[in-house]
């Protein structure tokens, strides 16, 4: 890549979003860029709307600009293969925001199991070992599917009957909607202690959006990612708890680490950086709010 | 001059071609029945329940809304590719309404149905004007849609910080009946009105049997048209407000799975009771369907993919035995 | 170009000689759903012999002709060649055991162009692949057997409805047949186009090929054919051998009663003196070219020309279909310049269109939706309501008044019979109370029977005050008009009273040079 | 008797005539072509370069291939939603049948073109013999095939051990170039022979143009439909499959994106060259038209929001611009 003079270089950077419409992953890219413009790091951004195809070709059109670095979202690095082999070719290196690990991903955030482990054990203590669980996941991306496995192991050999829905993204807040409707049908007010986890919280604020229409209080509700919506509804009850994630510090160290593997190249020993969890309940959601104002404007 | 008029020749029909003509007719209608009948056989505690078809209906409201919509562009012979982006720009715009600019319930409302308005002149233009093919037309405007709702959010849901207000609109009830249920009950009212009982609705109906033929009768067919695609994005429109107020929040592509339902809906509907043409009542029964089915599904606990054999046994039988039923009468 | 109505029989040795056979029909039976039909109806064709269908619309001769196809299935019955019976099943099969087909729908591929739709079900194929040359090789055979050259290149949609039939008569020719079926082959012909298709069954008949003929023409049924069966209601009446027979007698056998005779149809009443609509320099290159025309108030005024005249293109200027490049219009005393079919309802002046399955009709709906529509669109306000209850009343009592031959109103038009959809047309505008009512080629395909209910409600508009023109290709249907105008390469090059408008002095002024007539 | 044969009025047209009549036949070229010039002009060093141009060749193929089955329906004058879910459940088949059953690369690709050919045959038989219209038809098997899915693979991407033979597919070239536009440049010209110089293609082009006539002229339309949605459900699994080859496993709802992509691309294809007919050639452009906009967009860096006003603009624009001449040059 050319890389102007000096000791400040004006790095080219390629990024492969998910899609636009992935909260968190935005938001951490979002931190990643805002580092970038500070450093005055050219960047160039392609959304593929969740096809891994498309992810594909842009990683490819961004070898034939050059960048010097590729930074792709979600998408799982084994299904990248063929944009990752290109651009190790070219001898650029990939970093990964929660692909998971892959030849030719230097870096890697880990947003899967650990950050659902805590959750998850308020969860069975909230249900006491017994009960009716509907579960959303989604095989699209590794981050939940690695809190998927982190739950299912958690509950094996309890009380707890596990209904799993797969929701699609884009289209997973309406899907999860129609899923809860569905489910409460079948379990109505008082059959049980009952509670629905989103392995998103897009799908925790479908569910609670069935909750509501149905007038339903007796469900308690789970979400993982912290977006501000979810927060919100973690104030207002509508939702138990919430395991936040900074994705933006993640971002942040990410962008801080760019030039590094830049220098390093392809060669760099791949590293994963991990992602902070914090759990929010309604009792914790104002000390929450003092400690990250950012995050549930 | 009496004698001209040679009265032709008939026999009675047999009996047989008179049962499959009903089949044709009520074959997609029967499904439906016997489909809430075994429910309600095996499931008389969950799903043949007052609540539980509330709860149906109001499902299937929006849906229905969408659908009815998109039912005026079909009959008028065209298509619209556009109602889910549409919807979907529509929430977002009626939740930045309020965020941004701070404006009342009532008016954001007015705003994502104005938005579904424009969009629907905007599909009419491209159509009629630039003469560009409905399916072509109607992608491209909605992709364009799909940019202004990015340029508008940036991709990030738009939600309310006191939603209280408009969440209302969705959770609120009178009688023990939502809203939404009345909303979908008088637009399908109004609709069947304009539709089958007002001359712009016939000239519709006109203008998809033959344009040519609907031109030299004198009517405006690039018109109608036009008013088919407005009707069809208010219509959108209002379902992305509609859908906001479901979460008080609105998401950048929250509308798009309506696309596929909608159509799947009214040409499911467009084999009820009539042979192959769109109509309001079909596709509100094509909705309800539809929902019932999911219902079921839900209620029996079926793996996913159930869901899917459902959803598409539905959609081919459904308007298969009606078609293969009035074949055989014709026969 | 020579002229082929003076060849003899046989001549032309450049169709392959073909062995006739005779071919027999025998007890067919169809349904459709409650309607029969035909019904136990029995044809008999010899070899190298001409045999005429006739019979009033719906009374069953293309269902004869489809089965014969193996488009449609008959109930029961069988079919014989040379005495052998053969199943029919598929438009293959058919074609496989030598018969070939002109159906009386137009039946071409829009987007092809002509060479191309002669290429299809051709058997010119290697390997799978199309040999357009030998496709090409045998049309210019073709077009010289019909002493008309074909447009090969270009795709049929930019062709004028005539030349398109020349090509749909053509296909029907393409592959040496045994027995070739007629279906209304001249419906959309001028005497001239009609004569070289006679020729070219006398070559046909010559070499031994027997036809089947359908036409609503009796005259030119008497002509062409030897032997004639006559259908009413899907039974067979009789057949009769042509020579036998005369217009009056075969009218009669085929509508069952007294049907008046043309002449006897004319006016009643004599055209006002006030000028409805006075049309000056009209133009619309390439096909219309400064149109004058005067119609006065209760007159029936004919517009006779050739195909491509301009006829057509005239009528829908009139109308705002088509926008004029320059000439003025005055309806009335007042300037009239539509720019849509929708002025012109509002203005009074209707066009009934020359092909009424394509654009007169929704075919899929009722009688009674399809006699509303023009309504519709004479209606102010897209809002105001519509009165089912009121509207099928007056359904009801056009279907009585023009003797439209319908189950019920609520029938599809598309299970009508040709002459009867005409009528539902008419009536849809007449419906509109026009003052201006244009007919394009009004009686195309239409029975005697239902010919002169149609004049007779022609005659009864004009006798009410409105005026009507009325373009059509027959000339011999212009005894009906009070005066007749002959359009040339878009202009009027002649007016000409109806006692003197009579069939030959018509064609002539067709075809004179302009610098030699006389313009009355 | 000279006079009596009037030539067919095909009169000279007057020069401004001519000029829409290119404008109308080449508009959509001629907007490849602007648009190629501008890039090349900002972009000298990386979009003009033989790289890019064969990096842009490989991105269109597997779009390529799936839009040119697809133009085999619309040709026939059918339609075929199920495509996008074929190529996914083509995909899964072919992985699952490695992983799961050890079978060989060639057996895998070749199961996941039967895949395909089955779902043809299904889209056929309902609609040819069941009479459902083709909208209904292939978006009810379309549902199926992702019932199927779901239920082979449970909605987990299936992910090969050992994926290099399989990702040489894709990733192989020979002379620099990879071996998926070989690929589609072969079935390209193939998918134009048959089309174009076969008795069934023309046959096809004869069902879609008018089926009356067609039957009338001894073609088994029902016939020829069924062979349109075999070889389009055929090039759909063998997208799918490819596309399992680029990343080594396959996802439930790969292919999904490709439905509307191969849509809008043989709908701008049909604007160019002729006028609103689908045809090979006019697909293979329209597909890479939608692929140099792709790349022009991620080499010069725009923002989300342009990638759908240029994707938006180039349908409506591509389309429109030749309809709006054509009729111009009819006035
Ligand atoms: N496909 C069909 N479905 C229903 N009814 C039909 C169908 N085809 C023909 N009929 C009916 O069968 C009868 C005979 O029709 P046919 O077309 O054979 O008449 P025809 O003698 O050719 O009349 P025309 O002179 O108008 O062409 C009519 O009553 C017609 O309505
Ligand atoms: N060269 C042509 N290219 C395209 N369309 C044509 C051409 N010539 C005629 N047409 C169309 O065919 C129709 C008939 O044309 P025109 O008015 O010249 O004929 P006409 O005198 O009514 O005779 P007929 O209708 O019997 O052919 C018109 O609608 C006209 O637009
Ligand atoms: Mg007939
Ligand atoms: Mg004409």
């Amino acid at each position: 890549g050319d890389t102007g003079g000096g000791d400040d270089p004006a790095y080219s950077i390629g990024v492969v979003q998910f899609s636009s419409s992935e909260e968190t992953s935005e938001t951490a890219l979002r931190a990643y860029l805002d580092h970038a413009d500070d450093q005055g790091w050219e960047v160039t951004k392609v959304d593929p709307q969740g096809s891994v195809d498309k992810a594909i070709s842009a990683m490819n059109d961004f070898v034939q600009k050059g960048v010097d670095v590729i930074v792709a979202t979600v998408f799982p690095s084994e299904s990248l293969t063929a944009g990752i082999r290109a651009a190790s070719a070219a001898g650029i290196p990939v970093i990964s925001f929660a692909g998971g690990p892959a030849d030719g991903v230097v870096v890697d955030m880990d947003a899967g199991r650990p950050t659902a482990t805590e959750i998850f054990e308020m969860l069975l203590e909230d249900l006491d070992g017994e009960g009716d669980l509907l579960f959303f996941g989604n095989n699209q991306g590794p981050p939940c599917m690695g809190r998927e496995a982190e739950l299912m192991e958690l509950v094996a050999g309890t009380g707890i009957e596990v209904t799993r829905k797969e929701v699609p993204i884009p289209g997973h807040v309406e899907a999860a909607t129609q899923f809860t409707h569905a489910w409460l049908a079948e379990h109505p007010a008082g059959s049980g202690p009952l509670a629905v986890v989103g392995c998103l919280d897009e799908a925790a604020l479908g569910a609670v959006s069935a909750l509501r229409q149905e007038r339903r209080q007796d469900v308690l509700v789970y979400g993982i990612n912290g977006t501000s919506a979810a927060l919100h509804a973690v104030e207002s009850g509508d939702i138990r708890a919430v395991s936040f994630i900074d994705v933006a510090a993640a971002g942040r160290t990410a962008a801080e680490r760019t030039p590094e593997v830049i220098e390093q190249g392809t060669d760099a020993e791949p590293s994963v950086i991990p992602i902070p969890a914090v759990l929010v309940t309604s009792e914790t959601y104002t000390s929450f709010a003092e400690k990250y104002p950012g995050a549930v404007q | 001059m009496t004698a001209t008029t040679i009265q032709p020749a008939l026999v009675q029909q047999p009996r047989s071609a008179q049962l499959w003509l009903l089949l044709g007719r009520y074959g997609a209608l029967m499904m439906l029945a016997a489909l809430v009948l075994v429910m309600s056989a095996l499931k008389p505690d969950t799903f043949a329940t007052g609540n539980n078809v509330v709860n149906i209906l109001n499902q299937s409201a929006l849906s229905a809304v969408i659908a009815m919509g998109l039912t005026f562009t079909l009959v008028t012979g065209e298509f619209d590719l556009s109602i889910g982006n549409t919807a979907s720009l529509a929430g977002v715009v009626a939740c930045t309404v309020i965020v941004r600019h701070d404006l009342s319930i009532p008016v954001a409302i007015l705003s994502g149905i104005l938005v579904g308005i424009l969009i629907g002149l905007l599909n009419g233009f491209v159509v009629t004007v630039l003469g560009v093919n409905a399916l072509v037309a109607t992608l491209g405007v909605g992709t364009l849609a799909v940019g202004v709702n990015y340029a508008i959010a940036g991709g990030t849901p738009v939600s309310l910080s006191d939603p209280d207000g408009f969440l209302e609109i969705s959770l609120g009830r009178f009688l023990g009946i939502p809203y939404p249920v009345y909303i979908m009950a008088g637009l399908a009212l109004l609709a069947w009105v304009v539709l089958n009982r007002t001359v712009l609705g016939r000239s519709m109906q006109a203008a998809g049997g033959n344009a040519t033929a609907a031109e030299l009768s004198g009517i405006r067919v690039d018109r109608v048209r036009v008013v088919g695609f407005v009707i069809c994005g208010a219509l959108a429109g209002l379902t992305g407000v509609l859908l906001a107020t479901r979460t008080g929040s609105a998401a950048v592509s929250a509308g798009d799975t309506y696309l596929l339902a909608a159509f799947a809906a009214a040409f499911f509907g467009s084999a009820v009771l009539r042979d192959g043409q769109f109509h309001i009542i079909g596709t509100v029964i094509g909705v309800i369907t539809v929902a019932v089915g999911f219902n079921a599904i839900a209620l029996l606990g079926m793996e996913t993919y159930w869901q899917y054999f459902f959803q598409g046994l539905v959609l081919i039988i459904g308007v298969g035995v009606g078609t293969v039923a009035r074949r055989r009468a014709a026969k | 170009m020579h002229d082929l109505a003076v060849r003899e029989p046989g001549h032309a040795s450049d169709a392959p000689v073909t062995h006739g056979v005779s071919l027999a029909m025998e007890g067919i039976s169809k349904r459709f759903g409650g309607a029969v039909a035909l019904e136990d109806a029995s044809v008999r064709l010899r070899p190298g012999t001409v045999l005429g269908l006739c019979g009033a619309n719906g009374a069953g001769k293309s269902t004869l002709v489809r089965i014969l196809a193996g488009v449609e299935q008959a109930d029961s019955g069988r079919i014989l060649l040379d005495g052998r019976e053969v199943r029919i099943d598929s438009p293959r099969a058919a074609t496989a055991l030598g018969l070939s087909f002109v159906h009386q729908e137009l039946n071409l591929v829009p987007k092809f162009t002509g060479v191309q739709n002669l290429a299809l079900g051709h058997s010119a194929s290697r390997l799978g692949l199309v040999d357009e040359r030998r496709v090409r090789a045998r049309a210019a055979e073709v077009a010289d057997m019909l002493g008309h050259p074909l447009v090969l290149d270009v795709p049929v949609d930019r062709l004028p409805v005539a030349e398109r039939w020349m090509l749909s008569l053509a296909r029907g020719l393409m592959r040496p047949a045994k027995v070739v079926a007629l279906d209304e082959p001249t419906a959309s012909f001028t005497e001239e186009e009609a004569e070289r298709l006679y020729a070219v069954i006398e070559q046909l008949t010559g070499n031994g090929v027997g036809l089947l003929y359908i036409s609503h023409r009796l005259e030119e049924v008497l002509r062409v054919t030897d032997d004639i069966c006559v259908l009413r209601n899907g039974r067979l009446v009789g057949t009769f051998e042509s020579d036998t027979l005369d217009v009056h007698t075969l009218t009669r056998h085929i509508a069952g009663r007294e049907v008046e005779s043309i002449e006897s149809q004319g006016p009643t009443h004599p055209p006002g003196e006030r000028v409805r609509l006075a049309v000056r320099g009209l133009s619309r290159a390439p096909l219309v070219n400064g149109i004058d025309l005067d119609l006065h108030e209760g007159e029936v005024l004919g517009i006779a020309g050739l195909v491509g005249s301009g006829r057509t293109e005239l009528a829908r200027l009139l109308i705002g279909a088509d926008a004029a490049t320059s000439g003025t219009v005055v309806l009335d005393g007042e300037p009239y310049a539509v720019r849509s079919p929708h002025e012109a309802i509002r203005r009074g002046i209707c066009l009934v269109p020359e092909e009424r399955r394509s654009q007169g009709l929704v075919l899929s709906d009722s009688i009674e939706d399809n006699l509303q529509m023009a309504e519709l669109g004479a209606a102010r306000r897209g809002a105001a309501l519509f009165r089912p209850r009121s509207a099928r009343r007056v359904s009801r009592s056009l279907i009585k008044r023009f003797g439209v031959k319908a189950r019920s109103s609520r029938d599809p038009v598309h299970s009508l019979s040709g002459g009867n959809q005409q009528k539902v047309v008419l009536g849809k505008y007449v419906r509109t109370e026009p003052r201006v009512l244009i007919l394009d080629e009004p009686t195309v395909g239409v029975d005697v029977g239902a010919r002169a209910d149609i004049y007779r409600i022609i005659g009864d508009l004009a006798a009410s005050g409105c005026s009507v023109l009325v373009i059509s290709s027959d000339f011999d249907e212009l005894a009906i008009c009070h005066r007749v105008v002959v359009v040339r390469a878009g202009t009027v090059v002649a007016s000409v009273e109806r006692t003197a408008a009579t069939k030959n002095r018509l064609t002539e002024l067709c075809f004179t040079p302009i610098d030699e007539q006389e313009t009355s």
